[in-house]
């Protein structure tokens, strides 16, 4: 369903990768592997559409995404290095922004259920400003719970700053995505406990 | 060879093989002919310029009412004329590069930004300069004195902006937007600004035009005119030479070009 | 459709008045700028009544400038810019929300005291609703102006100042129809020209400006 | 030709010579510094592109990856 | 003993110079703010000459004002100024390295051209070296005394304008003095008074605001 | 040498932890562990001195460390969350200010060399701004090579955003440091393979 061909990337002076193709069909899991700088994620600020490729063109479902840059929106789920969180909003706040930003809706209960349900319970009522490291990361991923309609997720590093624990939860979810017919592209350097082991694409072996 | 080079076509637009009046359009074409056309706009400036200073200097006659300092006009008026038409053809080329995505449009408004800049100084400069000994102040606050300074801000807007943004690509956009939005603006803030000063009637001073210009000074002031247009052609074409080779430099062209240039040495 | 809109309007309410400060100290900052000038320029009546409309107007663009740098830059720098330009509704809207929220927490409050620092700077009675409808349309034309400043600036090297120099000359033709106006009014020619230009004024921004601000945005993040 | 006395007349400019040539000279200062900068910063960018590319290896990828002296 | 105080110093310049536009900006604003007086208050010579002084330090009181929050808060956001409080070398000389770093890329400029935009609003010529002896005397008072505000706000929400709450009354008397040297120049009073109360103000400031700016940076940064 | 009694550190309306007691010897890496959000980046800010303990005091070679701030921070290396990067200064800059900035001295040499050795010899040239994450923590950590003669080490969570290769070699740094006899006191969740294992303590312990 995404694909893409003979995607180059430069950046100022240092063309980072060329002629990688890509394809990730329903319930994949791709992992975007390869050495710290080696471009994972300026490629996925490529696919998500934020960043224009220097040649090479990404397509969802046959069109470029360029084209009808709104469908593929609605269908994709972007969480990035940065956390979207505004200091000085509670978690609940910046949850129920973000959702509605995306277009989607969502109620104040199902938001309050997601961020317990990622272990913000104790959290709610907290300027974001003040949390942890961990805990700032888990707000951005709330999200996840209530996006299962949107089929393709792209993270950048997830599970960093995550405790063990959230790392094996965060997983779980992921594998549920695709098992339910999702498609999962994300990069990261730890290893995760996936219920089945994803295909991996080296950004590595198009490098310059 | 090259293999490291990206597809021609996806980097250029409109394509090289495409009709022959956008041929000129893409950098490899580009390139070479500025390159050839600049040295003779250089010369016809220089040979233009020459001629209107000694139109000015030895032919035209010395005014009745200001004596010699309106000598100034042949450079002054020229320099105006040059900055405001420069903005002008800035926001055009912007105008086409946001509309075609042509790179080498962004390229030439960029080319042409700091030429402006300084006909919109010297225009200030020289009105100054001739301000002082007719008016007795080098400035007052007179409308088109004062679009003129505004205009140079929108002159270092546009070259701070582009400059400060080290993402050509970014810079490109960014710098073709706020262009156009400068150039809706030269218009607004001309009229606006005689409104102002018409309403305020402060000033009672005017640009005292020369009652009626002798045909001579007017031959002066429109060969420099001429001889400015061929200066602003002749500098733009060779400041956009190595932005092109900057830009395009990951073209098997560009490769070539270096080798040429390097083995020149 | 407009969910996006209403979305970004109330969480920059909310933020507005969590962070209450903020919008006091933009009044404040416009009270205190008014309030140098008898210090700078002496405290001679008549010469300060002469000032007075220039001076507000001065001070309420200065106020204007000063908070536009975070209109948009808390959202670049934390990636909310980006998860809302990945939104599935069309950047204008949310844009215009962004600016529509920015007013009504800077230009709002500046239109609402002004009459009182008019009157501090001996302004003549007469001329203070004239100042306050100047201000009430020239200042969205100014956040609107400035918010396509702001978005071509972020997270540029010096942003802020380069954002200042971009903008006041565009400032500038607003400036003078907004003190002219209230000139023009205490110096009993009338100030209905005035203020239908500013009117003009405010509707062509309003037509293109967010789209330029939208295209900005874009050209920002990438 | 015909109107300058002499050259210190031509000079003088009928009393307005720091005018007329203040305003020639700066002029003609200007132009001369833009177009020497013009040239430099062709010379520049063709030397520090020839470097570039040395550095990055000729076809022009980043493999070679030594560092970019500027 | 003094390489944090060598190290500050040659980092801030650097990056002020990597930065170039930062600096240029700075002045372009002052300019700009300037030549919008006119625009505001009419441009009729005697009334710009009369509000000359007073509109010119306004615009370098503001000039300094914008400037001010970048002070500290690029260091504080990316940790920097943990580092430096981690030092084993006394606060006080590396925050003075950073005011002296900031006074010479924003206030040393805003001198230097300050005689011009004299000219331009038509101010004595007698007056301009007053202008300019009071400007350098004062802009450091401003430099100094912004850097405690700015340490003070640092990391606190509305902080820009905060900030400018907070330091405006104390600029007003270096304001007062600042102008009034000129304006009693213009006059023929003689600008004497004004300038040593100046320089003293100047050596109070130095003596006491470094020690109470590093102390408002460890308060911060906790 | 770095001892620190009874603890207490109060956030908000929260109390972390109290009773909190630790001690660090020459030669010791000490793990402070526990899930996110219980207080370990905030006990190593207590410890270095950033930021006060609401009951409890820290002491270094016997001294408690707000008695002689300046002797202590001439023997502390603290690497935190934040990476003390300017982004428009390039690495090495950047190296060379933060080295003389904690008063210690280094020439350009020795600073190139240390980042060369970090695996940046690449980006040398290239302003932080544009580096990826991996390369920024890698550019703050740099730092570590040049300050051996600083015995204690205090890192939260340095192995965030290092690629395989990197957490591998970082691990190898920190316990030659504590071989040659110095300390190090550092959070993570990810495993590290340390040459020996590291001691740890659980926050979670006296989380109240
Ligand atoms: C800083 C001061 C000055 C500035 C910025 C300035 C600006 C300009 C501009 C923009 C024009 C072109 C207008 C057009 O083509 O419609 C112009 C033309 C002209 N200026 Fe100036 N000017 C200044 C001072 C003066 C002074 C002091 C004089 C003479 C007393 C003068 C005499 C003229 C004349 C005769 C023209 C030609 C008018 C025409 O072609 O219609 N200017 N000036
Ligand atoms: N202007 C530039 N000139 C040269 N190189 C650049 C420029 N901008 C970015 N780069 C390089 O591009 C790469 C960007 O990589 P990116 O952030 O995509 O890496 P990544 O694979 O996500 O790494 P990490 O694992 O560290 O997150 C970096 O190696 C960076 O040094
Ligand atoms: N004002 C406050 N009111 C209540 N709780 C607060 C307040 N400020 C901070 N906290 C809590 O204090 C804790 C700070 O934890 P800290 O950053 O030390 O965690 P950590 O152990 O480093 O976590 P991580 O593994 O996520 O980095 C968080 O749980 C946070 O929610
Ligand atoms: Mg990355
Ligand atoms: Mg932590």
């Amino acid at each position: 369903m995404l694909e893409a061909d003979n995607l180059a990337c430069l950046k100022g002076d240092r063309l980072l990768f060329r002629g990688l193709a890509l394809r990730l069909a329903a319930g994949e899991l791709l992992r975007i592997a390869g050495p710290n700088g080696v471009g994972k994620t300026s490629l996925l600020r490529l696919v998500s559409g934020l960043a224009l490729a220097e040649a090479g063109e990404v397509r969802w479902k046959g069109t470029a995404i360029g084209r009808d840059r709104e469908a593929f929106h609605r269908d994709l789920l972007y969480v990035g290095h940065a956390p979207a969180l505004n200091d000085m909003l509670t978690p609940l706040e910046n949850l129920q922004f973000t959702i509605a930003a995306a277009g989607d809706e969502a109620d104040a209960e199902s938001c309050m259920q997601a961020l317990v349900r990622i272990g913000l319970a104790n959290q709610l009522d907290l300027p974001a400003r003040v949390l942890s490291q961990g805990q700032r990361r888990r707000v951005g991923l709330a999200r996840l719970f209530l996006s299962a309609r949107r089929p393709l997720w792209v993270l950048d590093e997830p599970f960093t700053a995550l405790d063990v624990g959230a790392v094996e939860d965060l997983a779980g979810t992921l594998s549920d995505h695709c098992t339910a017919g999702g498609m999962v592209m994300l990069t990261t350097h730890q290893d995760a406990p996936f219920a089945m082991p994803p295909k991996v694409l080296d950004v590595g072996a198009f490098a310059c | 060879m090259a293999s490291g080079s990206i597809d021609q076509d996806n980097r250029m637009n409109p394509s090289p093989r495409g009709p022959s009046v956008l041929r000129f359009a893409a950098p490899q074409n580009f390139y070479p002919l500025a390159g050839r056309l600049a040295p003779w706009f250089a010369v016809t400036a220089a040979v233009l310029t020459l001629i209107g200073l000694w139109l000015a200097f030895f032919v035209a006659p010395v005014d009745a009412t200001q004596g010699n300092v309106y000598r100034v006009i042949f450079i002054h008026v020229p320099a105006a004329w040059m900055s405001m038409f420069i903005y002008l053809v800035m926001a055009f080329w912007s105008a086409v590069g946001l509309v075609m995505n042509t790179r080498l449009s962004f390229v030439m408004s960029q080319a042409l930004a700091p030429t402006g800049a300084m006909f919109c100084f010297v225009a200030l400069w020289t009105g100054a300069l001739w301000g002082r000994p007719t008016w007795g102040a080098y400035w007052v606050w007179d409308a088109r004195l004062t679009s003129q300074l505004l205009l140079l801000f929108l002159y270092f807007g546009f070259i701070a902006l582009t400059r400060a943004i080290e993402d050509p690509r970014r810079g490109d956009r960014a710098g073709a937007i706020i262009a156009l939005v400068g150039a809706v603006n030269v218009p607004v803030i001309y009229f606006s600004v005689k409104w102002w000063n018409t309403l305020h009637q402060g000033a009672s001073v005017s640009l005292t035009k020369a009652p009626s210009m002798a045909s001579t000074m007017l031959m002066g002031m429109l060969v420099l005119a001429f001889a400015s247009w061929a200066y602003t052609l002749a500098v733009t074409l060779w400041r956009v030479r190595p932005m092109i080779l900057e830009r395009e430099r990951h073209t098997e062209w560009v490769g070539a070009v270096l080798d040429r240039e390097g083995g020149r040495k | 459709m407009l969910s996006t809109f209403f979305a970004v309007l109330r969480r920059d309410l909310l933020l507005a008045w969590r962070g209450r400060a903020d919008v006091m100290v933009t009044l404040a900052f416009f009270v205190i700028v008014v309030c140098l000038f008898p210090f700078g320029v002496g405290a001679e009546p008549n010469l300060l009544r002469a000032i007075a409309p220039g001076v507000l107007w001065v001070a309420a663009l200065l106020a204007c400038l000063l908070s536009l740098h975070r209109l948009f830059a808390q959202d670049y720098a934390d990636g909310t810019l980006e998860q809302l330009l990945l939104s599935s509704e069309p950047a204008v809207l949310w844009v215009l929300a962004k600016i529509l929220a920015f007013w009504l927490t800077t230009g709002l409050p500046v239109v609402v005291v002004a009459p009182g620092l008019g009157l501090l700077l001996d302004l003549e009675q007469g001329a203070l609703p004239v100042l306050v409808l100047s201000l009430a349309l020239g200042t969205p034309i100014l956040a609107l102006l400035g918010a396509v400043g702001a978005a071509l600036t972020l997270g540029v090297r010096g942003g802020g100042m380069l954002l200042a120099l971009l903008i006041l000359p565009l400032f500038v033709p607003v400036l003078i129809f907004g003190a002219g106006a209230v000139e023009a009014e205490a110096s009993g020619t009338g100030a209905l020209a005035h203020l239908l230009l500013l009117g003009g004024g405010l509707a062509g921004a309003l037509a293109l400006a967010p789209i330029a601000c939208a295209a900005s945005l874009r050209i920002s993040t990438e | 030709m015909m109107q300058w006395e002499s050259w210190s007349a031509f000079w003088d400019m009928g009393g307005a010579g720091f005018f007329v040539w203040g305003s020639y000279g700066v002029t003609f200062a200007v132009i001369a510094l833009e177009l020497v900068l013009v040239l430099q910063r062709r010379k520049e960018t063709v030397k520090r592109l020839l470097r570039w590319r040395r550095a990055v290896g000729k076809d022009g990828s980043g493999r070679a990856g030594a560092r970019m002296e500027s």
